[in-house]
């Protein structure tokens, strides 16, 4: 077939790459190595446009075993065991189809986790949906979540932390990012890297159908004249196959028969056997009659695009078939030797007895392109809320039209679609501020949480980046976890528009100096770009997964109230920055003016005396502030505890919406026992901790001094309401 | 009037659930068996005399609400 | 004592229940499905999960298994035998215990923590409980809405073949309280001889307080003794 | 040789499913609608040529393991 400029379009290759590819090939390329240039110079496996700025990121602290370029980043938490971990997004293939893309989404990021010889032990999700009024988010919204959950729930890996929000700006676009963690024996852990020449490669899982073949429905038409019947189709996941293949996985990893494995994500086929002899720096023969195939009469072309899900490439050590096989035969899953390494240093496809394809490996890997694009630097948004020129608003008004919007309310509709319990180690559940995951049969746990800002990263990307990294930190603080490292998944609009390559940019220099300054390291991440239509590009949105640990279980905390009459304590300094706040994005729909500044010193400091507060047994409860101030701070407390507070008014001349609903950083609230309190305000000061003592806990209302009081159990219902009225519940 | 709408998936999309039928009963002794896919079948009862109209009606619900159209195709039949 | 759980492709709270059964002094085998003989046992668990992804039917595949004609036998001669929520659903399919499991009825998957009533402990699952207790365990299910005909219903009343229904803290039985829409607010049932219990809700998952609560240990320790 | 096996809830069995799926229906307005009921449509294709055989095979099946007949009835029809 003769390659036209519109196929090569079609392939989402520029005409200069084209050449490239000739160059690279010394000749013009048949249809079917065109496909898998394609697949592979494609942004989402080349990071042409990102990895000249990746590159910038800290990546290795002393407990980082692996860092970014495996299938997920893996930490050493003590004794023997490590945590294996990455975040992924399945953005647009969650807009066409919610349900199945989300849960594609999860079944894919397990793999990489189990891929690297971890057992995942818990699921977390960051989803973003479009303004609740828009007329598509209801749908998108139920199958999303019911998508997440009916993988998660089904292979049975607890789903334990997520943010689900709103906002406007995803109408067009939602994110669905998801997040694995698993946990690993150090001494076991499984790279992608092949070794050896002649070993057998081995292809394991389900069957290839054509699921998600890119860019092929217009050039099939061509050849074909069935066009109807060759349409790119969705991905349909099978959580029962991968469960299967998960277990028959881990069994064959306790013996000594894997010398490297790698699932099948994105561009399927392709990218696993092309990175697998990449990494090697080996060649890759396969033989695609021996392709089990779900359908008949697949073509080289399908097969080697195709994104059928729950499928693994394995290279074995000599003689080890018979063995792996039986495994493999036993969770009743294909087990087909497909094809060996070789010295070449070519992907090279055989197919009917003849040489279908032949590709330089390096062509497709470090030659592909790279692109340092144009960017440009944001300005400071100038703009200061000034309250006085805004509508005026009632305080207690404010407060419970915040606890009752979508983005407040209290997200259980979503979390009660999920399994948080299985497999029994899960201390604390979606709602506090981190989960906590126990280590099975141990006496410590992991806390692990997923974040995102995307208003401050929109208004400032290098002040929001910045500040993400220290929500996520601490959040893990608050649970008396040690941070450890983060996952990112980058989710921005169109990267050939300098101005959104600006927000990546700097963003990536935001998250840069905050997990240098903490030690907290980016171990493992994704990129997602061309989020938006044409002209309307999603605000900038990484979202950050934090991973730490607690060394002794009896310590952790959670942000409940325990006890009546205990003081509550501030800690951190408030200005009253109300620019992007919750406040005035919910009330006034204004998205003007800089984000909090974030102090890295006061972040650390800050954080430090939690911990050892916590870990010397002297707090009762502990809640970060962030997004709503402290006010939603502590109603969250309250109305997970059921009991209430008296607030003082605060002695300086603060206007309350600002002291209340301001979000500056690196602050906390704390419980504590009265008869405590002198010691603690001695650790405080003795360490130049800034601190004000706000008030009391006490039962059944919930009061701020003269400005507001209100019962605990309406709070409640108030902070309950929307979802039920949204999806029609109570009409 | 009484109809009836067959809901299956598209040709090329994967049924997880039809495929593990298939191998349970081939497990089971069945060896004839060569091929099983799995759809839903929902059965409607209208106050509704003209056909034509209940057929309209009906269409429409299988595109807002019964049909996934990415992944599925239906048939309507009078029963 | 010698338990047995079962394990089929899909199952996923075997490892949880074999956990608190070895936490709780039980000697502990875990059963492939493929197998065809059984260990000797005093407790036969079928445990929780998607046993073959809970296609066609929750529950259906797996009691064709090897091993269930097993379980039947053992539990035809009054081995004690518990199914946990995916358990309870296979039961049902052997026949071991009659009615269905449907949809929840909102049409979503359930998990949360609710109450529940003992309603009958003179049986060897219940015994450590006091009747009417009520005790706080964790349901995680799609198909967990028990029904069944109404003579049917009318003889678990009467032979007092219910050990627990859905309620609220305060121990009300009523259609709030009910979680996913069982007849009557089942949410555990018996066979006639009581030695084959089903039930939704996860007792396995409630065996340690820094967990979640410590309500299901009374469970496997009245089958202890 | 292909065929349909129909496979619907027993009258008495209550159907959340199809009552979901009725009331969404009516709550989005159509007014015409009295009753719904789901069920589980499966089509198989069997290497054999004998209809009669076939026939008897499926039967086999529903009964061994499509069909839970205490709760569900089916029909069987040559497509
Ligand atoms: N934002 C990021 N930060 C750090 N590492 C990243 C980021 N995005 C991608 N990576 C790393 O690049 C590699 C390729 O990622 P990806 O293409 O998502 O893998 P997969 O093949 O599993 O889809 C991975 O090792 C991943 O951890
Ligand atoms: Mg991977």
């Amino acid at each position: 077939m003769k390659i036209t400029n519109d196929i090569i379009e079609s392939h989402g290759l520029k005409l200069e790459e084209y050449s490239k590819i000739k160059l690279l090939l010394s000749r013009e390329p048949n249809f079917l190595e065109l496909g898998i240039f394609s697949a592979m110079w494609n942004e989402h496996c080349s990071y042409k446009s990102s990895k000249v700025h990746l590159k910038k990121l800290p990546i290795k602290n002393k407990n980082v075993i692996q860092g970014p370029g495996e299938n997920a980043g893996v930490i050493d938490i003590g004794d023997d065991d490590a945590i294996v971990f990455k975040i992924e997004s399945h953005n647009h293939p969650s807009f066409i189809e919610p349900y199945q893309g989300a849960a594609t989404g999860v079944g894919g990021i397990l793999r990489d986790v189990f891929t690297m010889g971890a057992r995942p032990i818990a699921l977390l999700n960051s989803i973003h949906f479009g303004d609740p009024k828009n007329k598509k988010t209801k749908n998108l919204l139920n199958g999303v979540v019911s998508g997440i959950g009916g993988y998660g729930n089904c292979i049975g890996i607890p789903t334990v932390a997520g943010e689900t929000k709103f906002n406007s700006t995803y109408n067009e676009n939602i994110l669905v990012n998801a997040m694995a963690v698993g946990l690993a024996n150090k001494k076991k852990i499984f790279y992608s890297k092949a070794k050896g020449i002649n070993k057998p490669v081995v292809y394991v899982g389900s069957k290839t159908g054509r699921d998600g073949i890119h860019g092929a429905s217009m050039a099939s038409a061509e050849f074909d004249e069935n066009t109807e019947e060759k349409k790119p189709t969705v991905q349909v996941g099978d959580p029962f196959t991968e469960k299967l293949l998960m277990e028959a996985c881990l069994e064959l990893m306790k013996k000594d028969s894997i010398i490297s494995i790698q699932d099948m994500g994105a561009a399927g086929l392709t990218s696993s056997s092309v990175e697998m002899a990449h990494k090697g720096n080996l060649g890759i023969e396969l033989d695609l009659d021996k392709v089990p195939c779900r359908e008949e009469n697949m073509s080289p072309y399908e097969m080697m695009l195709s994104e059928s899900q729950e499928r693994m490439l394995i290279i074995l050590e000599d003689g080890k078939e018979n063995e792996a096989k039986k495994i493999f035969n036993k969770w009743d899953l294909d087990f087909v030797v497909i094809g060996k390494t070789t010295d070449t240093k070519n992907l090279s496809l055989k197919y009917k007895n003849k040489t279908v394809a032949t590709i330089p490996i390096e062509a497709l890997s470090s030659k592909a392109p790279l692109y340092d694009r144009k960017w440009t630097k944001k300005k400071l948004d100038k703009k200061k809320i000034n309250l006085k020129d805004l509508k005026k608003i009632k305080f207690d008004d404010a407060f419970f039209k915040i606890i009752s919007s979508p983005n407040h309310s209290n997200k259980k509709w979503v979390t009660e679609q999920f399994d948080q319990m299985v497999m029994g180690d899960t201390i604390e559940r979606s709602g506090t501020n981190a989960a906590v995951v126990k280590i099975h049969g141990k006496e410590k746990a992991i806390a692990v949480t997923v974040d995102s800002s995307a208003n401050y990263c929109k208004s400032h990307p290098l002040s929001g980046g910045k500040q993400i990294v220290c929500e996520s930190w601490r959040n893990l603080v608050a649970v008396g976890a040690k941070p450890i490292a983060i996952t990112n998944c980058l989710n921005f609009g169109n990267p050939e528009n300098p101005e959104i390559m600006g927000q990546f940019a700097e963003n990536i220099l935001g998250i840069k100096e905050a997990c240098e300054f903490l030690d907290y390291p980016v171990v493992s991440g994704n990129v997602s770009f061309y989020n938006g239509t044409n002209k309307n590009n999603i605000f900038p949105t990484p979202v950050i997964g934090g991973v730490g640990l607690i060394q002794n279980i009896n310590r952790i905390q959670n942000h409940r109230f325990k006890k009546i009459d205990s003081q509550i304590i501030l800690i951190g300094k408030t200005f009253g920055h109300l620019n992007q706040s919750v406040f005035i994005n919910e009330l006034y729909n204004l998205y003007d003016g800089m984000p909090p500044e974030v102090n890295l010193l006061n972040e650390k400091n800050n954080g430090d005396i939690i911990l050892k507060l916590i870990n010397a047994g002297n707090i009762r409860s502990v809640h970060d502030v962030s997004a709503g101030g402290i006010i939603l701070a502590l109603a969250e407390m309250s109305l997970s505890s059921n009991i209430g507070i008296k607030i003082n008014k605060p002695k300086k001349l603060y206007n309350l919406f600002n002291y209340f609903f301001g979000e500056d950083q690196s602050r906390y609230l704390i419980e504590v026992d009265k008869n405590n309190y002198p010691k603690i305000e001695k650790i405080l000061k003795d360490n130049n901790i800034y601190f004000d003592n706000i008030g009391v806990t006490q039962e059944e209302y919930f009061e701020l001094d003269k400005v507001l009081k209100i019962n605990v159990k309406e709070l409640y219902e108030l902070n309950n309401r929307w979802y039920n009225n949204f999806n029609g519940l109570n009409s | 009037m009484k109809f009836a709408v067959i809901i299956t998936l598209k040709k090329d999309v994967l049924d997880p659930q039809g495929k593990v039928i298939e191998q349970t009963l081939q497990s089971m002794g069945v060896n004839s068996l060569k091929n099983l896919r799995q759809g839903k079948y929902i059965e409607l009862e209208l106050n509704e005399t003209d056909e034509k109209k209940a057929h309209n009606s009906i269409e429409d619900m299988c595109k807002k609400l019964l049909v996934n159209l990415i992944i599925e195709e239906y048939k309507i039949k009078k029963i | 004592m010698n338990s047995s759980v079962i394990v089929f492709p899909g199952s996923n709270c075997d490892r949880d229940v074999a956990t608190a059964l070895t936490k709780l002094q039980f000697k502990n085998k875990m059963v492939w499905h493929k197998d065809n003989v059984l260990p000797k046992s005093d407790l036969i668990v079928i445990p929780g999960g998607f046993s073959y992804g809970d296609y066609l039917r929750s529950g259906a595949i797996a009691a064709k298994s090897n091993i269930l004609k097993e379980v039947v036998k053992a539990a035809n001669s009054g081995c004690l035998v518990l199914g946990i929520c995916n358990g309870f659903q296979i039961l049902i399919e052997t026949g071991l215990l009659q009615g269905a499991l449907l949809r929840n009825k909102n049409l979503k998957f359930i998990s949360k923590d609710v109450h529940l009533k003992i309603i009958n402990n003179n049986n060897n699952f219940c015994k450590k409980y006091k009747k009417n207790n009520i005790i706080n365990l964790n349901i995680a299910h799609n198909e967990g809405n028990y029904f069944t005909k109404k003579d049917h219903l009318k003889e678990l009343e009467d032979k007092d073949l219910i050990a627990f229904k859905y309620c609220n803290k305060d121990g009300l039985v009523n259609e709030s309280t009910n979680p996913n829409g069982s007849i009557s607010n089942i949410a555990g049932i018996l066979n006639n001889k009581k030695n084959i219990l089903g039930m939704m809700p996860h007792p396995e998952r409630m065996v340690d307080n820094l967990i979640s609560n410590s309500d299901g240990v009374e469970l496997f320790t009245s089958i202890l003794n």
